[in-house]
């Protein structure tokens, strides 16, 4: 056992010795340490390296708001975890831990050279500077400027742990657990309301931990905090959570708490996440976040071993751990005093106990108790500067007389400086929910003032002070909070026994010489903002505290300014003659501390990350080989590859076999909306730019609808199967939207019309079967229909039977082929998709994808909406006026097509394009060009919309969109690609076919 | 993720909602008489009010109605939730409307 | 102006920087002015600059309701890229790309502009027409963008996570060399500096409450929380807060005003060397020279002048990053924040004169102004100070809607099918 | 990401214990005006309920409260046909839409002492049985799939799940009973 490590005491487990490293030195702590502990004990204090200076940093602090213990974690390559704060890294058997932002090592770091070279690099000297030569900037001086920032290293591996999410409910919600939180617990759980009770640490009890001598109702703390969560763990209603820290709070009282679920953990459970995320609606928020202390501001302040004061408590007290053996304290604070105390009962020495308050303060409890156990203390000075290279040696103190005149300074030696200006309340939930803050004179810090949520600051996070005054606190805010949430509630009252050392402090910068002193004050420590940073802002002019912030980084680093921001504000305040509320406070943001980017992903990765939405045919096309597309969420099947086929082989040979043959493909992404209703022909009306009256029951049409800005939004077939019940689909993507979008005119434009819709794309399974032999091979498998063209012509629509499954069978064709798509209840779709199959091969039936079905309708020149117009796109650019009802007064999108713009006799309009060499295909995305040999910029008329190798023409063709294209026909365009032009003659863009004979085969 | 009262279901997560932009802006009965600049108004122009805002949600993941709610778009705190087709209560309609 | 430069500093540096002068006068506002720009962030400050420095109006000043760059110039995630897809648009962002170039130098300030590359995927058959539109489009105006297969696009960023059995899978990007980042608070800083060295004077915590007009309905001036403030020519640059402003001129224009977020992390050795966007799956990311890696999330769904968004959009903007670049996972989230982004009906900006003579407006960024600053600046300048547009922001009319002449980028994305 | 040297785990089995894929049944969208609904009340056998969030049922038959026009009617698949010419012939004097939706989505059941708390992982709402009691159904949503959530008893609830979704709606369930069996 170290002997820095008390013999007895503190909440760790002698009897479990645990082994770490860190930076590959082998270390033993114990079950119950953390890494900041255990190393303390160990005698080592430096732990890190600054963010600029990469000056030699030991700990600050005991909990989250340490800015300078950050380490990296090592499990393995993968699970690497940097900038953790090692006061927050429970100890496991086996841990790696390794220094950071440092090389060749933590000792010795050749970084340090920029603390030799500040005075050149004061706040904001990338701003001056780094402009010559130009060049330089990119190549030289970025590069290293990004090198030597940064902190820790990233892994170099995906992550393989799991994250969880979890959505919870509560009445009340309590942050944090100490003597209020608790209390506030103990109080709303006690009311019946339910209760989820979250605290940061691995225990709770908050505060209460750092107390030897604390009783609550006579009993010690520790006791008394064991029977509350007995209390509260066997109550159903109450949720506990160690390890958890409320990070955001987010409107309407949503909160989000992470919980650290394994990293304490030598093995790592299988199945459990490493983290969760919880998102909590609470009808009511009790925040009692406790309050952080501030260290005070001199020269030399950031060496190792100088550290707060609570922490030192905190270290002997949780811990067993003596920071040192021989103590100053400094401290504008009484309630530091007591660190004094509990220091010496783990066997450290106190050199000196420096007040730096002016004369006439009244002394609180500590300071008499520390006066009365005959520590020395010299009152009314200030700190002129430390020494010691790797840790503190000695501390200059030097005593001010009645005018404020600095005497001569005294060098101490020491081995650990306690520091403290007072307490900051921890208003940073109460800030994020939009609270207002006020100044508490007394205090000499910010505390929560009018609440925007519904929540309740309590405790030291609401500037409470004094053990029982806590507890009271607590309780109130707690029945407080169960009552406004609908419980009966009272104050369960406690008498809590303590020291009660006041916790007000001296905000801002020690006195100093006016001479410039040798080293520097550190605000920002590890952000490495000195006081001459903040004061060389005010001289250029920075004014607003955000400016001063943003100019100088300082409350920008990891632990977001939680030791550093008011004592930022008393410096401005100071600099500037104003008041420190007068300074005004920056904005406090989410997260409290930084929240691993995992667990707001949680499970959403590979086939989590969006929900894979597959058709009936999906395992049947992948064991096939079929290669597959994402469109949306829907995976479609883009082409069969047979063996040696590259994409292209497979599309010619899939569109030859539907020319030819027949061909087989999965249509059941396509969106289908039912539309009834003795009002459904109306509707559709004045929602599609066609004609529906006109068309009679058992028949289909092609219809466009426009949005009312007149541009093309979606495209579908729509069959009337009633007088009053219409089948309408959709493209793949925009079945939501235009479901969508059909509610909200029906629901809040013509509420007069009688019609409703459902949707029913998965009611469907949808198999188009199109070509020659189309017919012959549904004849092989329906029985119950006619399907001569006399009985089924084109665009009819009727019902049936298809291998044993009720079918609704479409006459209608995307290829211009005679083609067919069988409509049958979803789960009939793998049997039917396979009947068809089978059926079909005595007609050589081949399935084709998503790109043989584009180039089939291409050559055809049917547009696909989304890929040949874009939303910039009329009826008439897309070269689909000929489906307006133009007998209509009305339809979506009708006015916007007669704005002048609309009608501009050079909008771009759907031409086929074809090459002069026939087996040069364009690229889609292509521009075209009206003359060859443009230099840039080039004016460019149109572009290529849809491109391809049409293998029954033998030849490329192409669709695009020209500026008065149509007029063009027959002329040659250019499509100027890197080096040369293409020919390009503009065509109708019908191709194939063009009598459409074939259809009707 | 805000709370949003549908006036069917309840209180429930935004999560449920999709949002519909200002509420009662009426599309013009015989579009064919209104002007560009009319018609540019019905497409385009919108309040964007800082302060309370009459709106309209659906709530698309569960009853799928159209509502309105009047919201303070500084603090995006409802006022009140109503139907489509209803008025706001007249005490809460200030500049919203 | 004090000249910064490497000299200076070290000049300083023996003196304990005790010379350097204040970047811009604490100016109390005049009684007139020949002209006034509301708004203090890059884009108003850049207006003002370019009126002093190029057309010779010495006489004006910058209103701002809070500190300057403290809105959109400070809270985003300052990518700068041209790669748009219509003539008037690459034509607009190429400007201020070229401008980026020199800023530094320009200014006198270092803008710390970083062109890195900007890379956007494209995960779906649908998406790579639409990005190889913009590569051909963006190559006839002379705008540098060029095509990458997925091996090229993981060989320019090696963090980025091609494999092919993640969700959306990359199918390739497009790249603009040129592209980058800079600092976003040094342009406004930068801008400041410089119009004050010009004689702009810089009004910080003056919130504007009305507008002046006289018997024919031009401007004549505004009124603030500090006083009136005559003023013959008034530019109106104040992003979420314009529809407020424009109102007091009686001029409604449509705009709607939206939460954006952005994040950081903590800062991590160098491991993102560019830019990578993500339209399909809605993420950005890149690295600050500090090391944070910053990352852009949507827009929330609703209007809001708040200044945050919901946790289910950054959220989401998570899972894409990490699905991305699964090695970020255990990196930590440092600091989240909002804006409010004004966006017009084609999310295209409006630079104009406005019907009441005098008043300009420069608004409808949405959520891609950073970029834009110097050339927004620059042709509002011009506009403001010749009473005409430039040949460039000409296109960026407000009349644009009602005759139907959008500039619509995000539907010429179209939509997947 | 084939290279990292952190997934080899030893395999948990799956408790699935708590997932139950009832048999198909006969799902109808039944759409209409108050008369209608009441008629069609008198004819399913059900009373639809006119509260919101709420289901009835009789002997095999239920009626979900979808929105205030609309309801999901379940009842046992080889009744189809019958219920839909029964609703169709009686109700053609009322304003109404009857589609059959019975392929369009697949019922679980979610059930046992970790029913509530498996759902709480990917569904907004609050399952507690003061806001959720039950009897109550509601659309809402589990993660980014759209479910129809019926609560049968405190730990057993009916999920309607459109088909497409429902292997990413039990993919994501099963991911968090992994937890049940670490």
């Amino acid at each position: 056992m170290s002997a820095l490590r008390s013999p007895k005491g503190g909440r760790i487990d002698r009897a479990r010795p645990l082994q770490f490293t860190f930076d590959g030195k082998a270390y033993v702590g114990f079950v119950g340490d953390t890494l900041a502990s255990a190393l303390l004990a160990n005698g080592v204090h430096l732990m890190g390296r600054s963010f600029k200076y990469h000056r030699p940093r030991g700990l600050l602090g005991a909990g989250s708001e340490e800015p300078n213990a950050l380490v990296t974690v090592i499990r393995d390559t993968a699970r690497r975890t940097p900038n953790l704060r090692a006061t927050q890294i429970e100890l496991y058997e086996g841990l790696v831990a390794q220094s950071q932002n440092r090389w060749p090592s933590l000792q010795f770091d050749m970084g340090a050279i920029a603390n030799w070279l500040s005075p050149l690099l004061p706040a904001g000297f990338y701003n001056k500077t780094f402009m010559w030569p130009r060049a330089a900037w990119h190549a030289l001086y970025e590069p290293n400027i990004r090198a030597a920032a940064g902190l820790g290293t990233a892994p170099s591996l995906p992550d393989p742990d799991h994250y969880a999410q979890r959505f919870a409910h509560c009445d009340v919600l309590v942050i944090g657990s100490g003597p209020a939180g608790l209390a506030a617990a103990k109080t709303a759980a006690a009311s019946g309301a339910r209760v989820i009770l979250c605290e940061e640490q691995s225990e709770f009890g908050g505060s209460l931990l750092d107390d030897r001598n604390a009783t609550v109702n006579g009993q010690a703390a520790s006791a008394w905090i064991t029977d509350t969560l007995a209390v509260l763990g066997k109550n159903p209603r109450v949720r506990l959570l160690t390890r958890t820290t409320a990070f955001g709070y987010f409107p309407h009282n949503l909160i989000g708490l992470a919980e650290r679920v394994t990293d304490h953990l030598a093995e790592l459970p299988d199945g459990k996440p490493r983290e969760r995320l919880w998102q909590v609606r609470a009808r009511e928020v009790v925040i009692a976040a406790g309050a952080i202390e501030r260290p005070l501001v001199f020269p030399g302040n950031d060496r190792p071993g100088v550290m707060l004061a609570s922490a030192a408590r905190t270290y002997a007290n949780r811990y067993g751990v003596a920071v040192g053996r021989r103590a100053v304290l400094v401290t504008g604070c009484d309630a530091a005093y007591e660190a004094a105390l509990d220091l010496v009962a783990v066997g450290a020495h106190i050199e000196l106990i420096v007040d730096v308050r002016p004369k006439g303060y009244t002394p609180g409890p500590a300071e008499k108790a520390a006066r009365a156990a005959g520590l020395k203390i010299q009152e009314q000075s200030t700190v002129l500067g430390t020494e010691g290279t790797l840790r503190v040696s000695r501390i200059k103190i030097a005593a001010i007389d009645s005018n404020g005149v600095i005497g001569a300074s005294r060098s101490h030696a020491c081995d650990v400086v306690l520091m403290s200006g007072g307490y900051t309340p921890s208003v940073h939930l109460h800030s994020q929910s939009r609270g207002k803050l006020v100044f508490d004179d007394a205090l000499g810090a910010f505390i929560p003032g009018k609440t925007a949520e519904h929540s309740h600051s309590t405790g030291a996070a609401h500037g409470v002070q004094g053990l029982t005054a806590l507890l009271r606190d607590g309780a109130t805010a707690g029945a407080g909070a169960a009552t406004a949430a609908g419980h009966v509630a009272t104050p369960i009252m406690h008498t809590g026994v303590a020291l009660d050392g006041n916790m007000a402090g001296v905000p801002g910068v020690l006195p100093q010489a006016t001479s410039l002193p040798p080293t520097k004050a550190f605000i920002d420590f590890q952000n490495d903002v000195t006081t001459r940073d903040l004061a060389l802002a005010q001289r250029e002019g920075f004014e607003s505290v955000e400016h001063i912030k943003r100019y100088t980084t300082t409350g920008m680093a990891t632990d977001q300014g939680k030791t550093s921001n008011l004592n930022a504000l008393a410096f401005i305040a100071g600099q500037s003659n104003r008041r420190i509320p007068d300074v005004g406070v920056t904005t406090f943001r989410m997260p409290y501390t930084p929240t691993t980017f995992g667990i707001f992903a949680g499970h959403a990765r590979g086939d989590l990350f969006d929900p894979v939405r597959k058709t009936p045919s999906h395992d049947w096309a992948l064991a096939r080989g079929g290669v597959f597309e994402d469109v949306g969420m829907w995976k479609r099947t883009r082409y069969f590859p047979q063996a040696g086929e590259d994409m292209r082989a497979a599309m010619d040979r899939e569109c030859l076999a539907v020319r030819n043959q027949v061909g087989m493909f999965d249509a059941s992404t396509l969106g289908k909306i039912e539309v009834v209703g003795k009002d459904a022909a109306e509707f559709l009306n004045r929602f599609y730019i066609n004609n529906w009256s006109t068309l009679g029951v058992g028949r289909s049409r092609y219809g466009i609808l426009l949005r009312d800005d007149g541009f093309v939004y979606d495209d579908g077939v729509v069959a009337r199967l009633a007088e009053d019940r219409f089948h309408v689909t959709t493209t793949t993507g925009g079945a939501a939207r235009v479901f969508a979008m059909m509610e909200d005119y029906l629901q809040t434009e013509w509420t007069e019309l009688s019609v409703w819709i459902t949707s029913t794309t998965e009611q469907w399974a949808v198999v188009a079967v199109q070509g020659p032999r189309s017919r012959d091979v549904l004849k092989s498998l329906v029985s119950d229909m006619d399907l001569s063209p006399e009985a089924m012509p084109h665009m009819s629509v009727a019902h049936g039977h298809i291998a044993g499954a009720p079918m609704m069978l479409f006459r209608v064709s995307f290829s211009g082929e005679l083609g067919f798509e069988v409509n049958v209840p979803a789960r009939h779709g793998t049997a039917v998709w396979e009947a068809i199959y089978h059926a079909g091969q005595a007609f050589g039936i081949t399935p084709y994808g998503t790109e043989a079905m584009h180039v089939l309708r291409a050559e055809k020149g049917y547009i696909i909406v989304g890929q040949d117009t874009d939303g910039t796109m009329t009826p008439d650019d897309a070269a689909v006026a000929w489906a307006i009802g133009k007998a209509k007064p009305d339809y979506v999108g009708k006015r916007a097509l007669e704005r002048p713009a609309m009608k501009r006799l050079d909008r771009k309009q759907l031409v086929g394009l074809l090459t002069v060499d026939p087996q040069t295909i364009l690229e889609e995305g292509a521009q075209i060009i009206a003359s060859a040999g443009q230099t840039v910029p080039m004016t460019m008329i149109g572009h290529v919309t849809s491109s391809y190798y049409s293998a029954s023409l033998k030849r490329s063709i192409a669709l695009g969109v020209i500026a008065g294209g149509r007029g063009l026909v027959g002329q040659t365009i250019y499509v100027p690609m890197p080096g040369r032009d293409i020919a390009v003659i503009v065509s109708s863009p019908v191709f194939y076919d063009p009598k459409g004979e074939r259809i009707n085969g | 993720m805000l709370v949003i009262h549908c006036p069917y279901c309840g209180d429930r997560p935004e999560l449920e909602f999709s949002h519909g932009g200002q509420a009662h802006v009426i599309r013009p009965k015989d579009p064919s008489q209104a002007t560009d600049a009319q018609w540019a108004e019905f497409l385009y122009l919108r309040k964007n009010t800082r302060g309370l805002f009459a709106e309209r949600w659906r709530h698309v993941r569960g009853c799928g109605r159209f509502f309105n709610a009047i919201r303070d778009t500084t603090t995006d705190q409802f006022v009140v939730t109503y139907r489509a087709g209803e008025q706001p209560p007249a005490s809460v309609v200030g500049g919203a409307l | 102006m004090q000249k910064f430069s490497a000299w200076s500093l070290l000049k300083e540096a023996f003196g304990g920087h005790q010379g350097w002068k204040t970047q811009w006068r604490r100016a109390e506002p005049k009684a007139e002015y020949d002209a006034v720009i509301i708004g203090g962030g890059g884009h108003g400050l850049g207006t003002a600059y370019y009126l002093a420095a190029e057309h010779g109006l010495t006489n004006i000043a910058v209103i701002e309701k809070g500190w300057i760059g403290g809105g959109n110039t400070g809270r985003n995630t300052t990518i700068i890229r041209s790669n748009y897809l219509f003539n008037e648009s690459a034509h607009l962002y190429d400007h201020s790309l070229k401008m980026w170039k020199d800023l530094s130098q320009v200014l006198n300030y270092n803008t710390m502009f970083s062109p890195r590359g900007v890379m956007m995927l494209a995960h779906t058959v649908h998406d790579t027409q639409v990005i190889k539109r913009h590569v051909h489009a963006n190559r006839g105006n002379g705008v540098d963008n060029e095509w990458l297969s997925p091996e090229e696009a993981k060989a320019f960023c090696p963090i980025l996570n091609i494999e092919k059995n993640i969700r959306y899978p990359v199918l390739g990007a497009a790249l603009q060399r040129r592209g980058g980042v800079a600092r976003h608070d040094t342009v406004a800083w930068g801008y400041a500096r410089a119009a004050d060295a010009l004689g702009v004077d810089i009004i910080e915590n003056c919130e504007v409450t009305g507008m002046i007009k006289n018997a024919h309905g031009a401007i004549e001036g505004i009124e603030t929380s500090r006083g009136v403030i005559r003023a013959k020519k008034v530019g109106v640059v104040a992003a979420g807060n314009t529809s407020v402003v424009m109102g007091y001129a009686g001029i409604q224009l449509p705009l709607e005003s939206y939460p954006l977020q952005a994040l950081v992390s903590e800062p991590v050795k160098p491991l993102m060397p560019c830019v990578v966007m993500s339209n399909t799956i809605h993420a950005y990311m890149s690295q600050s020279d500090k090391g944070e890696l910053v990352i852009g999330a949507g827009t929330d769904a609703y209007n809001s002048y708040t200044q945050r968004g919901a946790l289910h959009i950054s959220s989401h903007t998570l899972e894409s990053i990490c699905e991305l670049f699964p090695m970020v996972r255990r990196l930590k989230m440092l600091r989240n924040w909002g804006g409010i982004v004004d966006t017009t009906p084609d999310r295209s900006p409006i630079i104009a004169k406005t019907p009441v003579k005098g008043l300009y407006v420069n608004c409808g960024w949405g959520t891609g102004g950073f970029k834009a600053t110097p050339g927004s600046a620059h042709v509002f300048a011009h506009t403001i100070a010749h009473d005409e547009p430039h040949p460039i922001n000409a296109p960026f009319t407000v009349e644009r809607f009602e005759e139907g002449n959008l500039i619509d980028e995000a539907a010429a994305a179209a939509v997947a099918h | 990401m084939a290279s990292h040297t952190a997934t080899a785990k030893p395999t948990i089995v799956l408790d699935m214990s708590w997932l139950e894929s009832p048999a198909h049944t006969t799902r109808l969208s039944f759409r209409g005006t108050p008369a209608a609904i009441a008629a069609a009340s008198s004819v399913f056998g059900v009373p639809l309920p006119t509260s919101a969030c709420r289901s009835a049922t009789v002997g095999s038959r239920s009626a979900l409260w979808q929105g205030p026009d609309e309801y999901l009617l379940i009842a046992p698949e080889s009744e189809r046909t019958l219920i839909i010419q029964a609703l169709t012939n009686e109700l053609s004097a009322h304003a109404h839409s009857l589609v059959d939706v019975s392929h369009r989505q697949n019922g679980l059941i979610v059930k046992g002492p970790h029913a509530v708390w498996l759902l709480e992982s990917g569904c907004p709402l609050d399952l507690d049985l003061s806001q959720f009691p039950i009897g109550m159904c509601t659309r809402t949503l589990f993660e980014k799939s759209e479910i129809t959530l019926w609560r049968l008893a405190p730990d057993i609830f009916h999920l309607e799940v459109w088909r497409s979704f429902t292997e990413y709606v039990i993919a994501l369930l099963s991911e968090t009973a992994r937890e049940l069996a670490a």
